[in-house]
């Protein structure tokens, strides 16, 4: 079951995937596409990842929230590639007995997937432009010069 | 290449606005022993196109963060690792 | 809209009905029901309300959570009537642009549901007692002694 | 009914265990004024099976929750609410 997806993210299905009836409460989270990032209006964009690391990374976080809340089941995906504006390009969903574990261990996922596995978002502005995000950036994560004439 | 060998071949993977910076994806490094991760971004580093990558960024040995100091063996997949940017 | 329903839940509707190109997080919770409670096994259940109260309370915790988090976009259904387990009882859908705000408002609606919505809960159990369930009772929400033989 | 009359006639909503102990799901009571809604469940409670209730319910007035000690006018609909089980 590979974490990074090349094809739609499907929630629905990750919920049934970690539903059972014990488990009664099931937060789940979805992040979409947005049409704007930084203050610069945003077409679309390609996320690339280190596929063997992010896999593994996605692995141990999984591991890692279940270790934390035993009670809970949680499954993830990210998507790779072309994405476009409102596309889901990363979908959790946490499965427990009850709502507060469910909701940590949601966010913990989402939380961790963010701040460890590697994944990188090329985005393609209104303007003609791209940028590579980075996150770390003082000042916006939005590269401040384009860099449409910049060599691949 | 036998154990007394005393150089480390070592593959080095970029990504993203790194790999455009150097213009690779992949590179193959022989370095002296005893080689770290250190040793691997030093010489990312001063190839062209290598200062403009950021002093100390994200390094991976096998597929694991790890500090620069991580001692490198024969064989070994070091990634260095542009700022993380997925969720 | 009526925050009540009797027919299945529609989880995925209501992500749609919030989501926007601007409000990229959408943090969402399913309460279904589970098989077992307090130690019972648990056959089915029926949820009763005061609805134009339920409906009122619903419409206002709502609008408190669009004054806390002005950029979030929340949407709420309860179910009434006759469920079976693993059923949906109330599903939230809570987008925002970041993260944060998305889970703060999909947690602070599922709570005040709880908390201020009047609606109760009827629990046939295995054993073919029924019990009122009451959150609010020491040791447990389960009735202690059967109550098959209670007139209604 | 004059403005003047000193009675306020009120709709009692009982609702799930309470419907249950007192056969019923709707009163209509006729109280003296000044009228509360501790008034309305003083007389609940010594209704048959109204020894079932707690002794300080959640109570609404015109479908918000309300302190006992909400005067209450005539057409008031007043509700006597079990412990909440929703979610």
């Amino acid at each position: 079951m590979p974490f990074l997806r090349e094809s739609p993210l499907d929630l629905t299905g990750l919920i049934a995937a970690v539903t059972s009836p014990e488990r009664g409460g099931i937060a789940s989270f979805l992040g979409l596409v947005r049409d704007h990032h930084g203050g610069r209006a945003v077409q679309r964009l390609e996320y690339s990842a280190y596929a063997p690391m992010a896999e593994k990374e996605c692995a141990a976080i999984l591991a890692e929230a279940h270790e934390r809340w035993p009670m809970a089941q949680v499954a993830l995906e990210h998507r790779v590639g072309a994405l476009e504006i409102g596309d889901a390009a990363v979908a959790v969903a946490a499965a427990a007995p009850h709502r507060d574990e469910a909701f940590s261990a949601c966010r913990y996922v989402i939380e961790e997937v963010k701040r460890r596995v590697p994944i990188w978002k090329r985005e393609y502005y209104a303007d003609g432009t791209v940028g590579w995000v980075d996150p770390t950036a003082p000042g916006g994560a939005v590269p401040a010069r384009p860099e449409a004439g910049q060599a691949s | 290449m036998t154990p007394t060998s005393d150089v480390v071949t070592v593959q080095v993977l970029l990504f993203a606005r790194f790999a455009e910076l150097l213009g690779a994806e992949r590179l193959v490094l022989e370095l002296p022993r005893p080689a770290t991760l250190q040793s691997v971004l030093d010489r990312v580093l001063a190839l062209p196109g290598g200062a403009g990558l950021p002093a100390r960024p994200l390094l991976a040995r096998n597929q694991t963060q790890a500090p620069p100091d991580t001692p490198l063996e024969d064989g070994d997949e070091v990634a260095v690792l542009p700022p993380l940017a997925g969720g």
